[in-house]
């Protein structure tokens, strides 16, 4: 069977990695923080999931899904989180939750 | 599933089965007593079974778990440490206006992670822990809801939590891509059939530093910690300078040490900066800060630096050092965050350099209680934090780790600066009657105050008779 | 009897330790009584044991206590008597009991009546301790003693700035000889392994021979102890400040016994010098260049004790002269004589001033003579010894066996010579400059109440002493006696004079001398009573000189721009620490570096994500370099 | 056995003057001078009978206790004595009580507190006097540090707490470089023997290779010369001095500096023999530089306890020249300069602070004419000026004139800028007495003489200045069997400028 060459597989992972840490770092807006940081960790998703092919085991694939659903624990969290934030701050703005800082 | 099997992860049973007992017992009714006394008890029984379990020897679930001397006396530790912080959590919830009994939930959970964390020995186990513990840990840092600054703290360790679990998981998706094992262990056999490292195995390798670096707050993964550090309630605060932390550098220790990172000198080198890095910038920035809690904060960073040092030397010397300073440290940070969450009143936490101005003169024996912490802290003698600092020195000079030492020492005389400031704070003559803002019973005070006496004593016994707890760690170390 | 030496000093001591822990306590009588009484019956014990002791016997050795024992150090607390000692404890315990005795009523108005005599039992007590010594360690603690006691008693009235100012000055121009001198004891220690006078003046010879530079050394760090003790040059210039203390210190201390130490030290330890040819003529020319010196400055006073100081560096400078020629005996001779005359001449200035109401200045003083005729003549008295008035006065013989010596001993020279004669000529003027200005002409301040008899009697002994005083020792070409000398010869050799000098030169030399002598006082007759305005004339025509001569030579002006100055200046340059700008400048870096990195704390999430992303490449880039 | 007592009783006694104070605060001054009375009547008991602990021991220690502390390190506690130790102890509980009493009226400001800190400051001196376990000494060495952090804190002058931190920091610093040095030879003695251990007995004698030797020199030698002081780390000094209560700067001047003193001798010439001879010319420069430097500074300063401060300075010179000469007179002389440098600048201290209390100021300029009102300060002022300059007949003398003479046989030169600097010495001193009690009072301050309690603190101290000066050979005798191993493995000449050979040229002397 032919197979996605790994390096291949390892490439993408590294650019949605990239893609996903270039875009936290120049996103303001909180909620577009979380996603990129989504993307991140489903980048690393990508590549358990690549590896995992690679040798032929199911443990790239678990550790997978242990990473969907951390995620999806730490974004209902997150909102939450970001919800009380809008409530006090009345915006989305990652550089306005500066109270604390020296 | 053997006895031994079973037996070897009750502790994790008992945690578990806390957490869920409280949930019932918060949808039958809430009450802040009852929920208080279900953590203690459960945190309490389960370090004593594991006391009375005793393991004669390392005990191995495949693939996941080790029930080893290190990781037995990191679980007792993070145990008992929980339980001093739920001590101190009573008095300090009790007074605010929160709904307090979810937060024991999350305690339960975090330390949950924390135990799964040091007796991982998988990728999967690892990362599994570290999400349980950080995931509780961001509610419970934003507990306080009401208030932005708990709010803004949760938010930022949050994101960057999640940002630094990321770096982890492609590092560990790179390692296993590389050595197609996810198993400490088989790794170690893995890379030591090669002759070099691969460069994508040390690429997956730094990238995991950043994840670690990041929990254990070192240069330059350490900008989180003075805001969460501040913005978190004060036991969270505690929680995470102990149990987090104390955690994540167990887990290090036994990585590097089944891996034998000690072989790599691009590792050690990464570390050896991270640690100098971390004494100075952490020391550097607690110099004139006026926010004890940020003092911390940034001293935290600095002893995570000090502690590096004993773990770059390792061997049984080094482990035995970094174990004992743990303790240390652990009885230190609960102890000093304990004081503040008990001098904190409704409105904020006691957190400001004028809190304490002429505090020994108002309340002497908890002045005198910060003042062995800040002392402990600072390694001075009959303090445990003396005896720890003497074991990483020890440790440094064995292996010959000069620069460090010296930077060690160097950095010690550096961070005595800030401490001796708050001691001197709390010397100051004038004698301002502040105003009694404990509306509480005061027998709500009797559990923190006891805690915090129990935790003095404890800091000056073992500064005193170390060789106990010396005697205790060696042959927990020993145990095969 | 001599067994008893130990209480010589004991019993002023123990006076002074009475008079410091009763203090005010004391009835001025009992002061009085303690405080003479010790140094008298010191003085009268001083007498028996010298009534007792034979020259030929040899000396007397007495350890009252180990005092250190270090790996071979061993000085102990020993004294040592021999015919030398004996000189000088007596001049110290008869001329101290009689200015004791004086001092009585001349301080019987001041506040300090127990304080004075303690302060003056304890320099008589340093002061035997000094000569008595029978190692350099104890005779240093003398030494340092009669240092702190001078210190005391020229600041004795502390509460002027001024006399604190000259006490000062005194201690610390002294303990510049001190260091001096402590350096050549550390030196003879290294060399012969111990302190004690005797072995070292036993063994020097057989470990040096003549010329032998190391003796040399030794021999020059001594002297500068003992230049510094006795005001010579260069170390001069504390003594005629130092006469802001009252006039019997300066009798006793400064004219007496104190100044003569460094004569005592030179004599004592005269082997190492004479192993030191070079050594040897240094003293001389200091000796000779001091009495000049010191002359022409004296001849410029205004104030009475400033003349009567000046006068006593350049007598002392006599004394180093006769030490530099070897004369050892009639240094010593001179010495004697020498604390008779100018104690008595202290004295008298102390009882004129006492009875002007404290006026120094003796332009202001004028016809005394009738007013004040028992001071009048025994201050003429003394001042014809010190002009060497021929052959009545013992000041003449001391001076003369000076001058024949410098002239025909072995070591003198010509130069030298001159030098004496010159000095004695100047002496002579400027002495009785004094005697005319202050006893002759008009009154012009009044007299108060006059002296009394503790005043008068011991003014009266010391007049006689200064006029017989000298008969125990004449030269060939009068009578040739040599009491004096031969006593003094198992200790101290006698001179080697030049083969080649006759009976005829030494005529021809005391000749000179004596007319010189009287050409003075005649001089002096003429400016200061015949014609004063001359005087005056003479002082305008040669401002400059007199003025320079008035200031001591500028030495004062010297040392205060040489020395004083630049350390005041570089103290109060200093004065905070250069040393503590640089741990200041620690402390400010680590700020500076606080507020750097308190700036990265800035709050801002980005910035925090951004600090991480930096480290993860940073690592990243380290392990693809390695 | 008797020497944990010694330790026990001030720590006890500190703990009981604290609690004590609640009911009267007279009772934790009693407290604390008792513990110390009967500590200073132990030890001088054990000092009359010395000959025969020698006899017993058959050694130049007098008493010895161990107790393991933690074995798993080798440690013991472990404690000896000998005539060194002996006398320091003398001196630390004579001044100790000195300092109780001199803060009997001065203190009233959290009295038991004080006496706790003080007596506490105390046992951390009498443990480092005492211990021959180096891991226990740098225990001792820090567990004095803390309390007199407080003392100079808590009960100091207006710039207490800059000069508090001054002091702990240069100490603290320092000490942590000797920490590394002790732990180096730790290993090194045991990768060498196989036996780890901090026991002082058994790591003298070490061998080293000469670079590991003067490293492990120099980290102790950074805390000694730090607590010493030797200029120019000395500027913390200055300040602790000044800001300290009379206490404070008695104990400070009198028995902390004595520290390192003492490490020198115990530790650097014993354990290092080599890297000291090494470093001995460029120490005894430090040394004579420090002697006129200090005492240049001590001149320009017009706080009269900062003039005290810098004279120490000048004083601890004495003590790196002298142990840096290896041979008897010379360490005999440092001993004797702790102890007399203790009395005397104590003194001076005390007299400070009696000043103090009379017109509330340090400031000389404020000061004169002060005989006249209170002679008997005046004479007690006196003899302590002159004891500061060397004056023969008090002990300072004995003490530098020992000093000398040995370091004389080391280096000409040096001990010539060593004696030029006796010159200085007299500059400073008198300028006390000049401004001080010389001259007229300007202020109307109503001076009275000092009282019972204060004489009751001077005389004695002038008693025994000059019983020093006098008969110090009881001294010298107690001291003589600990020094052998000192110089041991030491012959004296060590800087090579011999005087006698540049003026010399071939002279007849040997």
């Amino acid at each position: 069977m032919d197979q996605v060459p790994t390096e291949a597989g390892l490439i993408l992972a590294g650019v949605l990695f990239t893609l996903g840490l270039i875009s936290v770092l120049i996103r303001r807006n909180i909620i577009f923080m979380l996603i990129s940081v989504e993307i991140m960790l489903n980048a690393a998703g990508l590549a358990f999931v690549v590896a995992g092919a690679k040798w032929s085991q199911a443990d790239g694939q678990v550790m997978f899904i242990f990473i969907l659903t951390m995620a999806a624990a730490e974004v209902s969290v997150g909102l939450a989180l970001i919800l009380q934030i809008y409530h006090q701050l009345k915006t989305l703005d990652s550089d306005a939750a500066n109270k604390m800082k020296g | 599933m053997s006895k031994t099997d079973f037996l070897s992860v009750v502790p994790l049973f008992i945690l578990t089965s806390a957490a869920i007992l409280i949930l019932f017992s918060i949808a039958v009714k809430r009450d802040h007593k009852v929920i208080y006394v279900i953590t203690t008890v459960s945190l309490a029984i389960d370090f004593i079974f594991l006391v009375w379990y005793k393991a004669t020897a390392t005990w191995v679930i495949e693939p996941l778990f080790i029930f080893d001397g290190f990781g037995t006396f990191n679980t007792g530790l993070i145990l008992l440490t929980a339980l001093a912080v739920t001590m101190i959590s009573y008095a300090y919830f009790e007074q605010r206006e929160e709904r307090k009994e979810e937060y024991y939930i999350l305690l339960i959970l975090a330390t949950l992670g924390a135990i799964v964390l040091v007796i991982s020995k998988h990728f999967v186990s690892l990362f599994l822990g570290l999400e349980i513990l950080s995931v509780s840990l961001y509610s419970m840092i934003a507990y306080l809801r009401k208030r932005a600054r708990s709010d803004e703290a949760g938010i930022k360790y949050l994101i960057l939590a999640a940002f630094s679990s990321a770096f982890l998981l492609f590092g560990m998706a790179l390692v296993y891509t590389a050595v197609g094992t996810m198993e400490f262990s088989k790794i170690a056999s893995h890379l030591s059939s090669l002759e070099a490292m691969p460069v994508i195995v040390f690429a997956g390798f730094g990238l995991m530093t950043v994840g670690i670096g990041f929990k254990l707050g070192v240069v330059p993964f350490h900008m989180w910690a003075a805001d969460v550090y501040e913005g978190a309630p004060a036991p969270v605060t505690a929680f995470i300078a102990t149990v987090s932390k104390g955690g994540m550098m167990a887990l290090l220790v036994r990585f590097f040490t089944a891996i034998d990172g000690y072989q790599y000198h691009g590792l050690i080198l990464i570390f050896t900066i991270i640690a100098i890095a971390s004494m100075f910038i952490g020391n550097f920035l607690a110099l004139r800060q006026g926010n004890v809690k940020r003092v911390l904060a940034y001293s935290s960073i600095a002893h995570l630096g000090y502690l590096l040092v004993a773990f770059l030397a390792g061997g049984t010397l080094g482990i035995e050092a970094v174990s004992f300073y743990l303790v240390a440290y652990f009885i230190t940070s609960t102890g000093a965050f304990g004081i503040l969450a008990t001098l904190s009143d409704r409105d904020r936490d006691a957190e400001l350099l004028d809190d304490y101005r002429g505090l020994f003169w108002t309340r002497p024996w908890t002045a005198t209680m910060f003042t062995s912490m800040l002392l402990s802290l600072a390694g001075i003698p009959l303090t445990a934090g003396f005896i720890g600092k003497f074991y990483l020195v020890a440790a440094g000079v064995r292996e010959h780790l000069w620069l460090l030492v010296v930077m060690l020492a160097v950095n010690s005389a550096i961070g005595l600066y800030y401490y001796i400031k708050i001691i001197a704070t709390m010397m100051e003559k004038n004698e301002v009657e502040r105003p009694a803002s404990n509306e509480l019973n005061p027998s709500v005070y009797v559990v923190s105050g006891v805690t915090m006496a129990i935790l003095t004593i404890l800091l000056i016994w073992i500064g005193v008779h170390p060789n106990g707890m010396m005697v205790l760690i060696h042959e927990l170390l020993a145990l095969d | 009897m001599t067994e008893l030496l130990w209480i010589v000093p004991a019993l002023p001591f123990l006076g002074a330790i009475i008079l410091i822990i009763l203090g005010t306590k004391l009835s001025r009588i009992a002061a009085s009584f303690v405080g003479a009484g010790s140094v008298g019956l010191s003085a009268l014990l001083v007498i028996l044991i010298g009534l007792n002791y034979a020259p030929a016997a040899g000396p007397f050795r007495q350890v009252l206590w180990q005092w250190i024992d270090v790996a071979g150090l061993s000085p102990a607390f020993g004294f040592h008597l021999d015919s030398l000692s004996l000189v000088f404890i007596f001049v110290i315990t008869f001329v101290g009991f009689l200015i004791h005795v004086y001092s009585t009523e001349f301080m019987a108005e001041d506040e300090g009546f127990a304080r004075f005599f303690a302060y003056l039992n304890l320099f008589v007590a340093s002061m035997l301790i000094l000569v008595l010594a029978d190692n350099l360690v104890l005779m240093y603690l003398g030494w340092e003693g009669v240092g702190l006691c001078s210190y005391l008693l020229i600041g004795f009235w502390y509460e002027e700035k001024k006399n604190g100012d000259a006490a000062r000055k005194a201690f610390i121009v002294t303990r510049v000889g001190d260091t001096a001198m402590a350096i050549g004891l550390f030196m003879l220690f290294d060399i012969f392994g111990t302190l004690i006078i005797n072995d070292i003046l036993e063994q020097a010879p057989q470990l040096w021979s003549v010329g032998s530079q190391t003796a040399m050394v030794v021999a020059l760090l001594l002297l500068g102890g003992a230049v510094g003790k006795s005001a010579q040059l260069p170390l001069q210039t504390w003594l005629p400040d130092a006469m802001a203390g009252p006039s019997p210190v300066s009798a006793l201390i400064h004219a007496a016994t104190m100044v003569t130490a460094g004569v005592y030290l030179i004599a004592r330890m005269h082997v190492i010098f004479e192993l030191s040819p070079t050594a040897q003529l240094c003293v001389g020319i200091i000796g000779a260049l001091t009495l000049l010196i010191a002359g022409f400055s004296a001849l410029t006073q205004f104030d009475l004790k400033r003349v009567l100081a000046y006068s006593t560096i350049s007598q002392i400078g006599y004394m180093f002269l006769a030490l530099g020629v070897g004369a050892w005996s009639a240094a010593i001779f001179h010495f004697m004589i020498h604390a008779f005359f100018k104690a008595l001449l202290f004295l008298g200035a102390g009882a004129v001033i006492m009875v002007l109401h404290h006026e120094h200045d003796m332009f202001k003083m004028g016809g005394l003579r009738n007013k004040l005729p028992v001071i009048y003549w025994t201050f003429l008295i003394g001042s014809a010894s010190l002009a060497a008035l021929p052959f009545i006065t013992a000041g003449f013989y001391s001076k003369d066996s000076i001058l024949w010596l410098s002239f025909a001993g072995e070591k003198g020279n010509i130069w030298f010579f001159l030098a004496g004669l010159t000095g004695a000529f100047v002496t002579s003027i400027y002495t009785f400059r004094m005697v005319f200005v202050t006893f002759f002409g008009e009154a012009k301040t009044a007299v108060g109440h006059h002296t009394g008899a503790r005043i008068t009697i011991p003014l009266v002994i010391l007049a006689v002493l200064s006029l017989v005083g000298g008969f125990i020792e004449l030269p060939h070409t009068l009578g040739h006696l040599e009491l004096f000398s031969d006593f003094l010869k198992p200790v101290l050799p006698a001179v080697a004079v030049d083969p080649s000098a006759t009976t005829g030169m030494e005529w021809t030399i005391q000749g000179i001398t004596m007319v010189l002598s009287l050409v003075g006082i005649f001089i002096a007759y003429h400016y200061y009573v015949r014609k004063p305005e001359q005087a005056s004339q003479l002082k305008s025509s040669l401002a400059g000189l007199h003025r320079f001569w008035f200031m001591g030579w500028g030495f004062d002006n010297l040392y205060d721009s040489v020395l004083v100055k630049p350390y005041v200046f570089l103290a109060t340059v200093n004065k905070n620490d250069i040393v503590d700008k640089f741990y200041s400048l620690i402390v400010y870096t680590t700020e500076l570096l606080h507020r750097i990195f308190a700036r990265s704390q800035g709050g801002i999430l980005r910035w925090y994500i951004m600090s991480m992303v930096i480290g993860a490449i940073l690592i990243l880039t380290l392990g693809l370099l390695l | 056995m008797i020497l944990p007592v010694l330790i026990i009783m001030l720590m006890a006694g500190g703990i009981v003057a604290w609690i004590g104070a609640r009911i009267n605060t007279n009772v934790s001054r009693w407290i604390s001078l008792i513990a110390l009375l009967a500590n200073f009547i132990i030890t001088f008991l054990l000092w009359m009978e010395q000959e025969y602990l020698m006899d017993l021991s058959n050694s130049a220690w007098l008493a010895k206790y161990n107790l393991p502390w933690i074995p798993g390190f080798g440690i013991s506690f472990n404690l000896a004595l000998d005539g060194l130790s002996l006398l320091m102890l003398l001196l630390t509980f004579l001044l100790g009580m000195f300092a109780v009493l001199t803060s009997w009226k001065e203190i009233q400001y959290r009295v038991g507190f004080f006496h706790f800190n003080l007596l506490w400051v105390l046992a951390g001196i009498t443990g480092v006097f005492l211990t021959m376990d180096l891991f226990l000494f740098y225990f001792f060495w820090e567990v004095m540090l803390i309390p007199m952090y407080f003392l100079i804190a808590i009960w100091g002058h207006e710039n207490r707490r800059y000069a508090a931190y001054k002091f702990f920091i240069f100490t603290q610093a320092s000490g942590l470089l000797m920490f590394l040095a002790i732990l180096g030879l730790y290993y090194i003695h045991g990768n060498l023997t196989g036996t780890f251990t901090f026991d002082y007995f058994q790591l003298i004698g070490t061998k080293f290779s000469a670079e590991a030797e003067r490293w492990l020199m120099l980290g102790f030698l950074a805390a000694f010369i730090v607590k010493l002081p030797v200029v120019p780390f000395h500027s913390w000094l200055p300040d602790a001095h000044s800001e300290a209560p009379t206490a404070g700067s008695v104990i400070l001047a009198g028995l902390l500096l004595k520290t390192g003193a003492y490490g020198l001798l115990r530790f650097i010439v014993p354990l290092f023999p080599g890297a000291a001879h090494e470093i001995a010319p460029w120490a005894m420069s430090l040394g004579v530089f420090g002697i006129l430097y200090g005492a240049l500074l001590a001149f320009s300063q017009t706080d009269l306890k900062r003039l005290v401060a810098y004279t120490s300075v000048s004083h601890m010179g004495f003590i790196m020249l002298g142990v840096f000469a290896f041979n008897e007179w010379a360490t005999q002389g440092v001993v004797m300069q702790m102890i007399t440098h203790g009395i005397s600048t104590g003194a001076l201290f005390i007299l400070a602070g009696s000043i103090y209390e009379r017109i509330h100021t340090r400031d000389i300029g404020q000061m004169g004419g002060f005989w006249k009102k209170m002679p008997f300060m005046g004479t007690i002022g006196l003899v302590f000026a002159m004891a500061s300059l060397g004056l023969p007949g008090l002990g300072n003398f004995i003490a530098e004139f020992l000093t000398l003479i040995g370091s004389w046989k080391a280096t000409h030169k040096l001990t010539i800028l060593a004696a030029v600097g006796l010159v200085a010495g007299t500059i400073y001193s008198l300028r006390i007495m000049q401004r001080v009690f010389y001259g007229t009072q300007e202020n109307t301050h109503q001076l009275s003489d000092l009282s019972f309690r204060e004489k009751l603190i001077l005389v004695p101290l002038v008693l025994i200045i000059v019983w020093l000066g006098l008969y110090p050979q009881p001294i010298l005798d107690t001291v003589r069997p600990s020094l052998d191993p000192i110089q041991a493995n030491h012959s004296t000449t060590v800087v090579p400028d011999n005087l006698y050979v540049d003026i010399m040229k071939g002279d007849t002397y040997e």
